[in-house]
């Protein structure tokens, strides 16, 4: 047992290793003299000053979040109601489940032309902002769904039926008893709503028209090398650390209500 | 037709109701008056839990029948709307309130305000003697204390009938003897009408008023607890109360309560306990109970056979005799200690003991 | 309960036609005579034809799927190693969990440029395939713990002990009943492991150096506007049919062992 | 040293082991013979499931102690290489193995082959009356049937020591009953040594060959179940045996046997149940079944006493009544069943009906 709590604890030792420690060398990238040689050294706030009097950056952010946000929100409307329908059904619950998750044996960049071409053509929709949200909802939404799932397949209807006979009708049964006890699930749907549309590059690229979201800015510049690369090392710096810290406070805050 | 005397509590009439090709209630007939303790025993698919979800209006007999709460039809309303509360099984408490605000719930979605309704579940709190725990949380406390919660949660709405669904099931031995004697206490000072469903026969005749046994949807006795311990009325009954030692025959000769039977061993007597006299010539059984039986008979045991000891466990009080006769394996409890393995028996009971009824009927 | 279910099942439906409808016009457009022009007609298996005469799409393909496998094989057994010790720890399981889910926050072209500055100047690995599979690694393990972590938590180790009572020797016990009882969790993980790899772009586009992948091919394809677009659209095809037919396979086999 | 004769199936020597800071055996003395069928009784937090456990090799106590099967050391060996086999209290059958495939799980890790495994695996499935259900699936069995493979389970690896945790806690009462006997005979047919754990006083006074009582970690008596429900050695083990009627006071004579007991409301007889011989002026307890209280005594009760009633339930046989006296609710089951709620009564009991014994010790 004891071997085998080494060969654990090393292991995930290096799993965190080889996720933090690219995370880091970015971060002293970010603070670097020279953050396109790829080495540290010579602590300097120069690029953060660069960052924040270049405003280039800031529409794509609002766009993402805005976007990001949305997605959260259809995710966790339409992974409650699927998660709460589905444990319910007897045949169809197996099948519909897995046409649900199914989009995630798709590739990203066939899903963007896809929905290009089908969003375009057949739907009739523009691309722009809803083409975004709705390419990134169907991206999101198996894992808000599982998510969901994870939650409204333990859940114990017999305290439906308490809440009834105490007297509580349906709408009051459902905000006050089945909606707090379904949190976590509704929280992991919406995390994974918002941080998979905030990071999601390859479905942009062919449905976002005009519109320019934080990852397709990120990639434009950084894949052109111009002087405007450092920029990037700070504002993923802050990205990471803002994302890390909600998702932190968010399953901590979780953590506490549900205990 | 009954406006002018109080109408009963409950009145349930010709009840069916099936899943799918299996029959749960069989044209089930109840009444129950105010104030009134009634358990309904039965084994597992007897029909008493479906029974009980159709008082609470979690389903819908779907093969007819009637159902009405202090005079009033009552299968038309959603459980929200019916005035019963129900302690259920598993006690059903929500794991996201503290005690207090699942006691207080019942209020809180009849719009009482809140200082009245902490008020109340102070109360019923203090009634369930879990005075000040409101803060607690539901996963801090013990079997006994989550039953006491929910039956704190459930009596805080002064609910018309209360619905017991098996209260003792997921308690041991000590703690459900001190349960028992707290309900029938609390359900004797409110008032209250309390409709129970169990499948352990103690608690059945421990605490009831009234006691319906349920067989396969049917209901095969209503009666006190003294009578269908004393009477049961068929060989199902006779042995759910635990009198398994029995024996088929022909009646013989009936009078005045007094029956013998007729089997290939010979006559025995005992009390009738069919629902309609007895007729010499029909198929009878007879029962007796385990504690009834005594080794090596007096003159006083009318009744005597013959059998061989198979087995022989001392129980403390008693040792339990498991006996090999033509009828099946007897089994006796006996303040007799010595070990008896392999012997043959004779032991008897007296026709005072034992009862006997109607095979053919019901 | 009758409207709730109608809501319920409209909403589901609304879903599934929003991924589905995309994939379906692809496949029309794919046996289309004009398929550029977004509407489908005059049915021809001309480009399939093309298709299986140019090479181009074969190494690209042959790399992604060896890549995936290795990232599938990877996921399994971290996922396998921290599911399983996870639950067991006491005190430093949710801080543990969270670190391993935390890189999920992490835009993916950040990650793919933090990737290629970590482990270019860090840990030294250079560009190519073994960079492809940690980077995948990294960016599916979350998912494939999470995958695992559904099943170790409720894992009775109750049947470890009655193994052992019977006399079976830990490794006997690994074998015989824990990977069994497991087999969901590790084949989720594997599955997620082996599409999140497959249909890879953003991180991909940073670490590839010399080797093209299959969505690094398809996205130069379709960006360029070239004559290919029309074979682009019959290779996703067939491997959206692949993907969806194997996923099924898999998830059908499991539900038949477990049963 | 013993090896001219055969050495017991196990002998535990001041086996004592803590979790953190809370002792969960404190020195446990214990010696079990071959073919013995010996019962460890306690309330929850005694120790007994620590005790089981290290037995099977689960745990390593950590607070040192011997423990030998067959005359070897067992503590060093892990779990898979003891001669013991447990039926656990949830049986632990493994949900992904066919029920042949659980039965045969023993032989195979073993390397026995599958025609041999097979044929015992449908050997010990008879045996259990399970006969050809080799293929079902865990899931489509049960509770009975499940408790029936786990037996079958470890019983085929013909092991020296079989235990037993809770044995019947799953299981409702008619199907304990069931069992019991079949667990009995079956231990006296193949002479397997076993030890169980349970909680319920039934199952330990009618199946064991011994008890063993444990509180706190401590071993409070180890005696035959006759001995144990006769003459409790302690206040503890006279409740737990059911003896809840109980007062304390000063032992004022002791001779032959039988003692005498001053409390405040006069004297008392009874026999001596201490370990040692009573000693006049020292604390002791006097306990007294329920079933052997008599309302309206007769001369025959030397020993009398009057409460009120507070409470009388009808119980089929009998009735319990509460009383309330100066030393507390007394409960009584009695044949009188009429309604005696808030009368006086005086009851008594027999001296030879109740034990007497040391309260200061252990």
């Amino acid at each position: 047992m004891a071997t085998l709590r080494f060969v654990l604890l090393s292991g995930s030792a290096g799993i965190l290793l080889l996720i933090y420690v690219p995370v880091l060398w970015l971060a002293l990238l970010s603070v670097g003299a020279e953050p396109l040689s790829g080495l540290p050294g010579g602590f300097t706030t120069v690029w953060y000053l660069a960052l924040a009097s270049n405003r280039n950056w800031v529409q794509p952010a609002i766009s993402s979040i805005e976007i990001a946000l949305c997605v959260a929100l259809l995710c966790m409307l339409a992974a409650l109601a699927a998660g709460r329908g589905l444990p319910r059904m007897r045949r169809a619950r197996v099948p519909i489940t897995l046409a649900f998750l199914l989009p995630l044996g798709i590739p990203g960049t066939v899903t963007g032309l896809m929905l290009f071409a089908g969003y375009r053509f057949v739907l009739g929709i523009h691309m722009g902002f809803w083409s975004l949200v709705l390419s990134h909802f169907v991206w999101a939404f198996p894992f808000a769904l599982i998510s969901m799932l994870v939650v409204t397949s333990r859940f114990d209807h017999g305290l439906l039926d308490a809440a009834a006979d105490l007297g509580a009708s349906p709408r009051q049964r459902f905000w006050q008893i089945e909606c707090p006890l379904l949190m976590p699930g509704l929280v992991g749907a919406g995390l994974f709503g918002f941080l998979l549309s905030f990071t999601e590059l390859p479905r942009s690229i062919f449905v976002s028209g005009a519109i320019q979201t934080l990852p397709l800015f990120n990639w434009a510049e950084a894949s052109t090398q111009s002087s405007q690369v450092p920029l990037i090392f700070c504002l993923n710096t802050l990205l990471t650390v803002l994302s890390t810290a909600a998702s932190v406070a968010m399953i901590g805050l979780l953590g506490r209500t549900t205990r | 037709m009954d406006q002018t005397t109080p109408s009963p509590a409950l009145q349930v009439e010709r009840l069916s109701h099936a899943y799918g090709q299996v029959t749960a209630l069989d044209a089930v007939e109840l009444a129950v008056d105010r104030g009134e303790l009634l358990t309904i025993v039965g084994p597992s698919g007897s029909g008493k839990t479906s029974l009980l979800r159709i008082l609470a209006g979690f389903e819908t007999p779907n093969r007819g029948g009637r159902l009405r709460i202090g005079g009033k039809d009552m299968l038309d309303l959603p459980p929200d709307r019916r005035p019963v509360a129900t302690v259920f099984q598993h006690y059903a408490l929500f794991p996201h309130l503290s005690v207090g605000e699942n006691v207080e719930y019942g209020l809180r979605v009849r719009g009482v305000s809140r200082p009245q309704r902490r008020a109340r579940a102070a109360e019923a709190l203090e009634i369930m003697r879990l005075p000040g725990r409101e803060a607690r949380r539901i996963g801090q406390l013990s079997g006994g204390e989550r039953q006491r919660v929910a039956f704190a949660r459930a009596l805080v709405t002064e609910p018309d009938i209360l619905l017991l669904d098996e209260p003792m099931g997921a308690l041991d031995e000590p703690l459900r003897r001190a349960l028992e004697a707290e309900i029938r206490g609390l359900q004797r000072t409110l008032g209250t009408t309390v409709i129970q469903v169990t499948h352990g026969r103690e608690e059945a005749l421990a605490m009831s008023d009234r006691l319906v046994v349920l067989r396969a949807g049917r209901v095969e006795q209503d009666a006190t607890p003294r009578t269908v311990f004393e009477r049961p009325v068929t060989r199902f009954v006779a042995g759910f109360m635990g009198l398994t030692n029995q024996m088929t025959g022909r009646i013989v000769s009936a009078g005045n309560g007094q029956v013998s039977i007729e089997t290939a061993s010979g006559r025995f007597d005992g009390q009738w306990s069919g629902a309609a006299p007895a007729r010499p010539g029909t198929h009878g059984f007879l029962a007796v109970h385990p504690e009834k039986l005594r080794l090596d008979p007096d003159g006083a045991c009318s009744n005597q056979l013959e059998g061989r000891v198979v087995q022989a466990f001392y129980q403390g009080l008693g040792s339990r005799i498991e006996l090999e006769t033509e009828f099946g394996v007897f089994i006796a409890i006996s303040g007799c200690n010595e070990s008896l393995g392999g012997t043959i028996n004779r032991f008897g009971w007296t026709a005072g003991d034992c009862v006997i009824g109607n095979l053919d009927a019901t």
